[in-house]
């Protein structure tokens, strides 16, 4: 069985997205999902779900585990671009930084954090490289 | 301007200290500092205390240790900015004519090992996104795109601040580094190496406030130059940046949005009637070597763009035109939270005075301080003399 | 006077909420007090906020939630007295003509069980001595003698908060209560039994507040009556009484020494130009039921020795010349630390504005809050219309 | 083997004592020591040994282990007067509340709290009451 890490912020399906909102007042994407949007305090942000894919913006890669981390290491970390105009912190699948490059194009992938205590594989976004 | 002075200060040495209480820290800072403005018991009536880890009623018991209490006392918590949220609280209460002397402290210890912060959610921890030096990383890793700094730039701040901090008997490491050093150390986050990150640690540090209108015409005896707050000012983010200090999970491709530390330098040379030019000497955030030359640019030391090239012009060098962080700075320092702003307002004070012996900026007349951590909050106090 | 009068108020219940973030009821509280006061975001200029265990950047999170950040957001923490020193804070910054218009709010959930103060050293656990709620006893046992207050008195407290809390939406228990019941509840420690002593639990409250020269010379059309802020004071303790919520290890048999309270309450009448007599509803500390008895004689609302024969007059009851807790107290609302002062001041502001439904102290038009905890810090505010 | 609780508070012989100051330019006692007077801010209160007996002044009893606290309950919880002019937190030997009275005399006792890790006797002072 998996399990999110966190409801609400991503779809486990065939292809997975992130769940993200968009305000109507003045247009800018949110991820995770807002009530207000905090560029604007609008109060009615709609839901939506966003782009798959991506360019690589910034990375590094993590080599001790931080607090409340019980996942592998080393693991890459960085932030990938969107076409909806945000900039996106996330788990990278290729952990060493100099694998990677800047605008490469990175696709939405979800992926295996640990077993919790029922044997259940903890899941999470992360991006991994994608086709040019 | 504030019309306010600095009447005096205090420092408790920021390193490891066993044995010693965050209170004993506290009253070691307040005592040195209330000692040289020659204030006593009941010549101050307020006191604002930063701590982040200090726990319940911290600035009470520093001042229930020197038999001075009765008066209010407000434990202040902004991150890294704790000090300089403290100040601006003090500044603003005397310029109210709320009070004449005001005790401005800061004491910390701050826990040993991984610092796990209740600023995150539990989920970001278990996903692996609590990881703060990483943000550092990135940010360090933006910054070659954005400024051509290069990993050699980065040693070159810590070298340049061990440099400094090897003559600050207040200072952690109190001993130069060489470059290699640096770059032998072994990486956190690509481009981060170990030694260019400063290291949580302990201290306090102490300001006695005053009423310029309730100064004595000339300074007593024991005073040495007079200095002046002419600004503190604290500020937090605004949204936008996927890199500022308040950590979201997701900004705008909009580069635009000011940082809280340029809000908050803007907000303070405008309080002071002062621009960077008028600078003679800085102390300011480098919680990791990238930082500081972010710092640059965000204060506005240099153009955006410009920091490599500030840094490398050895201007911001002891000796140089416009030295930054001349007590070491956190990397020479290490970062006790509630303490670093205080301590950085106690060595630019010392600056000013002309007390620094081989780390003194000659001349120094108009000094800057910077903190920014998360929340976010940026504080800038600006002193004169 | 200072010269500030309250624009909104709000307020999320009192109580436990699985699943409800400290976050989320920070904005609850905000959103309806910004929502009252008809401020938008950039509509004010710094925000206070008071909290105990909410950790890092507690004020920030809310704000960012709202979209409204930028301007200087600082936590505070003083203990019970958390929002009593924020509001302190944000109406010296007013007075000083700092901000036209500022947030002061708090939120908090307090851990469940019995809570581990930072406050005691490590030796004093381990001997027995951070017995919390002994201190209350010794403090109403001592009442017993100065006072005559009896165990039938403590329940009284307990019964007539209750009755008021009845009718409080927000309040975390809406139950009347007979004194048989609270004498049945088993006792914690001689001479309170469980129902004397208040739960910590959750919640959030906020209030905005603004210079009077920057009022509209007419409220807005959605504004109720005006509600003036006369005094926002906090003060620590003096050393002396081994009773002191300082709570020190050892005090002295000299029985003089004004307590916090007392302190804060002389200051906040001189300030607003009132005494007791004038006021016409007060909220004060209840943690247990002692500590009502023990804030009439601090605050000055019976002589000392008096509370006993006070509370039997009924004079502190609903529909009695000086109704204390109309919202149920915290024996009735629990106490959230950093939301619980601002609770209050709710309340009060509702009070004044007489849209209190079945609780309403008629034609009431001033009012008194008071807090105090641990450090020790007290804080009074003095609302009048 | 026997362990204080902390050192520096009391002295743990055939009679003991509790490790307080004095104020040389108030005059008042202080309990624990301290290097400066809480009442007057003097920096050099003088170390003084505090009277082994005085009178009971409030009390209680506790019934719940307070946070930290491994030894037994019920046990008794108070303050003790002593001839200095000044009054102390204690434990009390009794701790039945009925048992106790205003003014009664008490009498400095060391008394055990647990056993610490290597099996030692963590010992603290308490009040018990004494011969009239
Ligand atoms: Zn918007
Ligand atoms: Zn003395």
């Amino acid at each position: 069985m998996r399990t999110m890490v966190q409801p609400g912020l991503f779809t486990d399906g065939e292809v997975p997205t992130l769940l993200g909102s968009r305000c109507t007042a003045c247009g800018a994407h949110h991820f995770p999902r807002h009530d207000t949007c905090p560029y604007c305090a609008t109060e009615d942000p709609v839901p939506v779900e966003l782009a798959g894919s991506g360019t690589l913006w910034a990375w590094t890669a993590v080599t001790s585990p931080p607090p409340g981390y019980q996942g592998e290491i080393p693991y890459g970390f960085g932030i990938v671009e969107l076409p909806e105009g945000i900039r996106i912190i996330a788990r990278l699948t290729e952990s060493d930084p100099a694998a990677l490059a800047a605008g490469q194009p990175m696709e939405l992938r979800i992926v295996a954090l640990h077993a919790d205590a029922e044997g259940n594989d903890v899941v999470t976004y992360a991006f991994a490289p994608g086709a040019p | 301007m504030t019309g306010v002075v600095i009447a005096g200060v205090g420092m408790h040495p920021f390193g490891r200290f066993e044995g010693v209480t965050t209170t004993d820290m506290g009253v070691h800072a307040v005592r040195a500092a209330l000692h040289e403005a020659g204030v006593a018991r009941g010549g101050f009536q307020a006191a604002f205390c930063g701590t982040a880890y200090g726990g319940v009623a911290t600035g009470h018991k520093v001042l229930s240790r020197l038999g001075m209490t009765g008066m209010p006392i407000v434990d202040v918590e902004a991150g890294c900015a704790s000090g300089g949220a403290a100040l601006m609280l003090a500044a603003g209460a005397l310029a109210a004519g709320q009070y004449d002397t005001v005790l401005v402290f800061g004491t910390e210890k701050m826990p040993r090992g991984i610092i796990r912060s209740s600023f995150f959610d539990p989920w970001q921890e278990e996903a692996g996104l609590a990881a703060t030096p990483s943000f550092f990383a990135l940010r360090a890793q933006r910054l070659a795109v954005t400024s051509g700094v290069t990993k050699d730039h980065l040693a070159q701040v810590v070298v340049k601040n061990r440099r400094h901090g090897a003559s600050n008997p207040d200072a952690m490491f109190q001993k130069e580094i060489t470059p290699e050093e640096v770059l032998a150390s072994r990486v956190i986050c690509e481009p981060l190496h170990l030694f260019m990150l400063c290291s949580p640690n302990e201290g306090a540090a102490a300001v006695v406030l005053r009423r310029q209108a309730d100064s004595p015409g000339s300074p007593p005896p024991r005073s040495p130059p007079h200095v002046t707050l002419a600004a503190a000012v604290l500020r937090s983010h605004l949204p936008g940046s996927v890199l500022s200090e308040s950590t979201p999970m997701s900004g705008l491709t909009d580069d635009a949005v000011p940082s809280p530390t340029t809000l908050a330098a803007t907000a303070a040379f405008e309080e002071a009637g002062l621009g960077p030019a008028d600078l003679d000497v800085v102390e300011c955030q480098d919680t990791d070597a990238a930082r500081e030359l972010i710092s640059y640019e965000e204060i506005g030391l240099c153009a955006p763009g410009g920091s490599a090239a500030l840094l490398a012009s050895g201007d911001t060098a002891l000796g140089g035109r416009l030295p930054v962080n001349p007590s070491g700075g956190l990397l020479s320092k290490g970062e006790p939270l509630g303490a670093s702003a205080l301590g950085q307002v106690v060595e630019l004070v010392r600056q000013l005075r002309g007390q620094c012996g081989d780390r003194q900026v000659d001349g120094a007349r108009v000094a800057l301080s910077h903190t920014v951590g998360r929340g976010a909050n940026a504080g800038v106090v600006i002193l004169t003399r």
